[in-house]
């Protein structure tokens, strides 16, 4: 019996200016990462609405990834402050919920940092893929 | 209901390397909404764009997808085909299968199976695209350059020429920059001077141009089209219209003992001083920091001795608000501190000096006035040697620069050219790791340093450098001859790497302008687009965008005038489409968007609505300036009840693409 | 693999250098203080390595020579560190049956009273294993 | 007790009914039973005479009612605010949600409610009748006669941690004004933070699953004024009416939490009406002590006019990545 090695569902949010320059950056230098983190596009991290992310775990996926500019590189100078301020309450909600912390993250990664980029998402999929697949955000109020 | 058609790219075997594209073109056949779906080796190619063509025509579809490689590369381009055709450039999508699929994943299974999920995302969201029109914004027809180096000044010139007026803003008390302080120039060794100060003459009388020397830029707001930049005037105690640069004050000053920056610290200066003698704006400026009378209080020569009257003790900052159309970055390069490197005895002996400095000493207006004698004890050197690299191609040590400074090599064969030419009792050795000479007779003039004037180039570096007397003990590799030799040299000059100027990373932050890890400037795109900034309206000019020479300086300085005299010649700027707009149906006015837009573009209007039980109503709703917006989408996460939404990533198609994804 | 490449991924693996990133610059040799003595010097061990020409370096005396003073290794600008690629050959000359160059019992006859204790340990360390 | 009785209430507001300033007031009515009082609207003095009625349950907080009654005056609307509720009134009038000069508060003190739910589980079910003299609470019930319960253990959860007796927002003030307390409110959250992730997730999910999306939590919510919510908005991306698997049921209270978040008052309305006692405001003080830890102290409704934390930022902000494990004492 093939044993599929556990592939966790990966979701990345890039900010178009910086993250997902560098994302690109990573392709052109043909580094590797794995493929079940599939990249969509926002014109400013401070774009993602925690409702994006909580809709991508309740469909299914085992860990989401937000990626913006550094602080004070943002190209609409302040959007990242917000993000920042918005996912720090928010990864706190849900791991005071008692989701597992690690399957949220954020990480500054600018246009120049494609080797950044590649390594942030392995790790990544590692730690997630460590925790197993995201039985709790699926359906916070099943019924027990 | 959309009829949407899909077109994978092979871009040669970029991807279909990796990514089996008639598979990933057969099963985003039947996603819902999909009318046609085919594959092409060059979809950006003309014969790719008409397949486009034909496809929208034929088929009447309303939007399409292709799958290629990143939309920062060719969405604009798919968008021209799609508004070729007929159809609303903003009915595109791409979906990136090439930097962020077949280029990072080997195996082809993994790649084809990952190419489908985003070609279906990218489906998804075209799915819920909406025709947009982009709304126009004015252009303020004037230009701002910031650094008054040749870089600057050639840009200024430039930009003038084409009738837009120019601000140039320079934070020493004259323009001409490091060229200013260069004796001769490769490699038609003509003295820098001679061709540098009529361009800063032409800057100084051309009406167009204001140059705004000993100030600095202190912020900046706005886009492109509409920057609003607060410049600070610094106070130089003398009024700039009324004095002549007759230069009795900087005769007369009782403070002698200020070191000369402009000769890097190797003579000194009067407390109030022009910089040289072609200076420009030909004023005086008194230094805050040693002038006895602004700190004490008690002096006063120069007041006394200027006929013109123009000294003013009480002179302050002054800041002004200006409005600019276009910025141009030339902020240039210094050299690294030789601190780190003390290898080389740079702190041990005055007679071991970087390049910067041995063009003072050479420099008629230098130190010596020309006289080339080592800084120790004025005598006349007779074996020099210079050390190349000193600083640059480093990698992984702490202390020195990755990249190559690409100047040196060619201003040391000038240097040792000059010296053998004028002082042919002299032995000049350089020590080098690779002789770089790409220019247009570059390589024909450093031959000319060895073969006419018998320089001696030894291939290895130098290991250290040891003052032992009054000679310096210079310990080099040969690798030719595989040996160790020891040379008692009496002057050591060293080619230091330079690096960008330290205002540019405060300077990139204000324009929001992206920078790379050695502060160099990032341009849009390195081969394509190399004198514009990601951030739109600002240009790049010289060394701040990286290392280069005088002739590439001057060039891309005209570029870079060439590409804002394109923009500030529109009256009109086509603003970007994909900004925010707010349901006036569902907006509760509770202005929590207009408090994190950056840019102001969000105000508050009474608007009659009728209710459904037949009354009126007069409530306070939000209203988006589209030509002000530019898209970041921070209000329509703020905003509560999702009335406010951004156009072409509006919240459905997000959360449609997080659905595809996750499938 | 040849014995060489072999022997060129042990000295390589000991050593944790990648001689890849020299660029020839020499430095290394310029600032060795024991150049005159070495009949190889460090820009020459990086190179050879590199090539895998290393029956040489495995036979010449300089490997002795090396003060590992580490000048090279502080200097070098690519940060290659070629006194632990000498240090790396050195050891595999050790490893090799009877490599051993220093006997603890011929120390005695190498004694004298301005041989400070630490050269004695240290040659110890660096010639036997 | 309440210090203030109804005949004080009653006797101003038919002072200011009589000279005209207001036209409208807002208070109390009897419900089915002496506990469940509701709100409503009274015109004219005899009307108020006659029904208007004030007790040991009169919680509700009437600032949200004001956004729909303060429109339907020619001239005032009289509204009777205890200390808490003054923070909703500041709160909705920073976001522009009512005109200030078509209301008349009146800041009337407040010893604390009762909450029903509780005096039930410490007496007995069917509860007929209750009156409270000083410090006990007698209940009358259908079949296990006469309770007396301290009033000190019936107070509501949210009046036990009362966090101000201070008015912050009134035209008049019945009384004196009372203080800002320095009360407990956050240790139950502490003491959820303290769990282990499991704990944490059975103890939400156990009280999330009782939940039967009724909304009374967001239409009693002075926070939750939307002209139309997010998840009845089309263009939202969330609204589906028919759900196979919801993503509305499932992250309701989420996303409740997070957009009131920085707005929300801790007036406790939300667990009040909740039909099946979910701690709600346990979810609302997480966000309220996070906000006060991460970013310094800040009261929604202190200040008209303040900025809330989430449209504020500082170029010194804690990363997210610090902001988990600061808010998560124990791994």
């Amino acid at each position: 019996m093939q044993v599929t090695e556990y592939k966790p569902k990966i979701v990345a949010f890039c900010c178009n200016w910086c993250s997902y320059a560098g994302a690109d950056l990573a392709g052109n230098n043909r580094l590797n990462y794995p493929d079940n983190i599939k990249i969509i596009r926002v014109p400013c991290s401070c774009r993602v609405n925690p409702m994006f992310i909580l809709r991508a775990f309740q469909r299914g996926a085992d860990g989401v990834i937000l990626c913006g500019c550094h602080p004070g590189d943002c190209h609409y100078t302040s959007g990242n402050y917000y993000t920042r301020r918005r996912m720090a309450l928010l990864f706190s909600m849900l791991s005071y919920l008692g989701i597992e912390k690690e399957r949220t993250r954020v990480e500054w990664v600018s246009a120049a940092e494609g080797a950044k980029f590649a390594a942030t998402m392995n790790e990544f999929s590692a730690q997630v893929a460590a925790l197993g697949e995201n039985k709790r955000l699926e359906d916070l109020r099943c019924k027990p | 209901m959309q009829r949407i058609g899909v077109f994978v790219c092979w871009c040669g075997t970029n991807i279909a390397g990796t990514v089996d594209v008639k598979r990933v073109a057969d099963a985003l056949r039947n996603e819902p909404g999909v009318v046609f779906s085919a594959e092409y080796q060059y979809m950006c190619s003309q014969a790719g764009q008409d397949m486009i063509k034909n496809a929208i025509r034929e088929h009447n579809l309303t939007g399409f997808v292709v799958c290629s490689c990143s939309p920062r590369m060719h969405e604009a381009t798919f968008r021209k085909t799609a508004e070729a055709a007929g159809l609303n450039p903003y009915m595109v999508e791409i979906a990136n299968i090439r930097e962020q699929c077949s280029w990072v994943h080997k195996d082809m299974e993994i790649g084809t199976e990952k190419a489908i999920v985003l070609g279906r995302t990218a489906i998804a969201k075209v799915n819920l695209n909406a025709p947009l029109t982009p709304g126009e914004s004015p252009v303020t027809k004037r230009a701002l350059v910031i650094g008054g180096g040749i870089a600057g000044i050639q840009t200024a010139l430039d930009i003038a020429d084409a009738g837009f007026p120019v601000d140039i803003v320079e934070t020493k008390p004259t323009i001409g920059g490091k060229m200013a302080q260069i004796d001769k120039t490769f490699p038609t060794l003509d003295c820098a001077a001679c061709i540098l100060t009529p361009k800063m003459v032409d800057a100084a009388q051309n009406d167009k141009i204001r140059i705004l020397s000993y100030s600095e830029v202190t912020d900046v707001r706005g886009f492109v089209g509409n920057f609003s930049v607060t410049i600070k005037r610094k106070a130089r105690y003398v009024n700039e219209e009324i004095c002549t640069g007759c230069g009795l004050c900087t005769e007369k000053c009782p403070q002698k003992k200020v070191p000369n920056e402009f000769n890097l610290g190797m003579d000194t200066r009067r407390a109030i001083y022009i910089p040289f003698a072609q200076a420009i704006p030909k004023v005086a400026t008194i230094d805050a920091d040693y002038c006895t009378m602004l700190k004490t209080g008690k002096c006063g020569v120069c007041a006394k001795v200027c006929t013109a009257g123009a000294i003013d003790y009480t002179q302050k900052d002054l800041i002004m608000e200006e409005k600019y159309g276009a910025i141009v970055a030339a902020t240039g390069f210094n050299p690294i501190s030789m601190e780190p490197f003390d290898e080389f005895a740079y702190s041990q002996s005055k007679d071991v000096i970087t390049s910067l400095e041995l063009e003072r000493l050479m420099n008629a207006a230098g130190p010596t006035s020309g006289q080339f004698v080592r800084p120790s004890d004025g005598k006349h050197p007779h074996k020099i040697v210079f050390v190349q690299c000193v600083g640059s191609r480093c990698a992984g040590a702490s202390k020195g620069k990755e990249y190559c400074s690409k100047i040196c090599c060619m201003y040391t064969a000038k240097h040792a050219m000059l010296i053998r030419d004028k002082y042919p009792d002299t032995e000049v050795y350089v020590f080098y790791i690779d002789v770089r000479t790409p220019g247009k007779n570059f390589d024909e003039f450093y031959r000319r340093a060895v073969e006419e004037y018998g320089v001696h180039y030894i291939k290895g570096m130098v290991g250290k450098v040891t003052p032992t007397g009054d000679t310096l003990r210079v310990q080099a590799s040969d690798l030719l001859a595989n040996k160790q030799i020891l040379i008692d040299a009496d002057l050591v000059v060293l080619a230091a790497a330079i690096e960008p100027d330290k205002s540019a990373r405060p300077l990139a932050t204000m324009l929001t302008a992206s920078m790379d890890t050695n502060d160099f400037f990032t341009e849009a795109h390195p081969k394509l687009r190399p004198v514009e900034s990601p951030t739109a309206g600002v240009f790049l000019s010289g060394a701040c965008q990286g290392p280069k020479d005088i002739p590439e300086t001057v060039s891309q300085a005209s570029a870079a005038a060439a590409k804002v005299i394109g923009l500030l010649v529109k009256d009109k700027l086509v603003c970007n489409a994909c900004v925010a707009s707010s349901d006036e149906a569902m907006c509760n006015g509770c202005s929590t968007c207009e408090r994190v837009c950056p840019y102001g573009a969000i105000t508050y209007a009474d608007k009659e609505f009728r209710m459904p039980d037949r009354t009126t109503r007069i409530r306070r709703v939000a209203q988006v300036n589209q030509a002000v917006c530019q898209g970041c989408g921070a209000c329509t996460v703020a905003c509560p009840s999702g009335a406010m939404d951004l156009r072409g990533f509006s919240n459905k198609q997000i959360m449609a693409e997080v659905d595809a994804v996750c499938k | 693999m040849t014995h060489s490449d072999r022997l060129k991924e042990q000295i390589l693996r000991t050593s944790g250098v990648n001689p890849l990133k020299c660029m020839r610059c020499g430095k290394c040799s310029a600032t060795c203080p024991s150049y005159d003595e070495m009949e190889y010097h460090p820009h020459q061990f990086v190179y050879m390595v590199e090539t895998g020409d290393i029956e040489p370096l495995m036979k010449s005396e300089s490997l002795y020579k090396c003060l590992t003073c580490f000048a090279c290794v502080d200097r070098c600008p690519r940060s290659v560190e070629p006194a632990k690629l000498v240090e790396a050959v050195r050891l595999a000359v050790i490893r090799e049956k009877g490599g051993n160059r220093l006997h603890t019992d011929d120390i005695p006859a190498k004694l004298d009273d301005d041989m400070p204790q630490q050269a004695l340990v240290s040659a110890l360390r660096k010639y036997s294993k | 007790m309440q210090t203030v009785t109804r005949d004080m209430l009653v006797s101003r507001a038919k002072a200011l009914l009589a000279d005209g300033t207001v036209d409208r007031v807002l208070g109390w009515k009897a419900g089915e039973f002496t506990y469940d009082v509701t709100p409503g609207v009274f015109t004219d003095a005899d009307a108020m005479e006659k029904e208007f009625v004030y007790g040991d349950f009169c919680g509700a907080n009437f600032s949200k009612y004001l956004l729909t009654e303060a429109r339907k005056t020619e001239k005032k609307v009289l509204v009777f605010l205890k200390p808490c509720d003054t923070y909703s009134f500041n709160q909705l009038l920073t976001e522009h949600r009512f005109d200030r000069e078509k209301v008349y508060a009146i800041g009337i003190p407040c010893d604390g409610m009762l909450d029903i739910h509780k005096i039930r589980t410490l007496s007995a079910e069917g509860v007929t009748g209750i009156d409270t003299d000083g410090e006990s609470v007698t209940v009358h019930t259908l079949y296990d006669g006469d309770k007396t319960v301290a009033r000190a253990d019936a107070l509501a959860e949210r009046c036990v941690n009362c966090k101000s007796k201070k008015h912050v927002a009134y035209d008049e003030l019945l009384g004196e004004d009372g203080e800002i307390i320095d009360s407990a409110r956050f240790d139950e959250v502490a003491a959820i933070e303290k769990m282990t992730p499991d704990e944490r997730f059975a103890f939400w999910q156990d009280a999330l699953s009782r939940c039967i999306r009724c909304n009374a939590c967001r239409d009693v919510c002075p926070a939750c004024t939307c002209e139309k919510c997010v998840f009845d908005n089309p263009n939202s991306g969330v609204e589906n009416k028919s759900p196979a698997n919801s993503f509305e049921e499932q992250m309701f209270h989420i996303i409740r939490a997070f957009h009131v978040a920085g707005r929300c008052t801790d007036c406790g309305e939300c667990s009040r009406v909740c039909p099946q006692h979910i701690p709600l405001h346990l979810l609302n003080r997480k966000f309220i002590k996070d906000i006060d830890e991460f970013y310094g102290e800040y009261q929604a409704g202190e200040k008209v006019g303040s900025r809330a934390p989430l449209v504020d930022f500082m170029t010194g902000d804690l990363e997210p990545s610090e902001a988990v494990k600061r808010g998560e004492t124990n791994a």
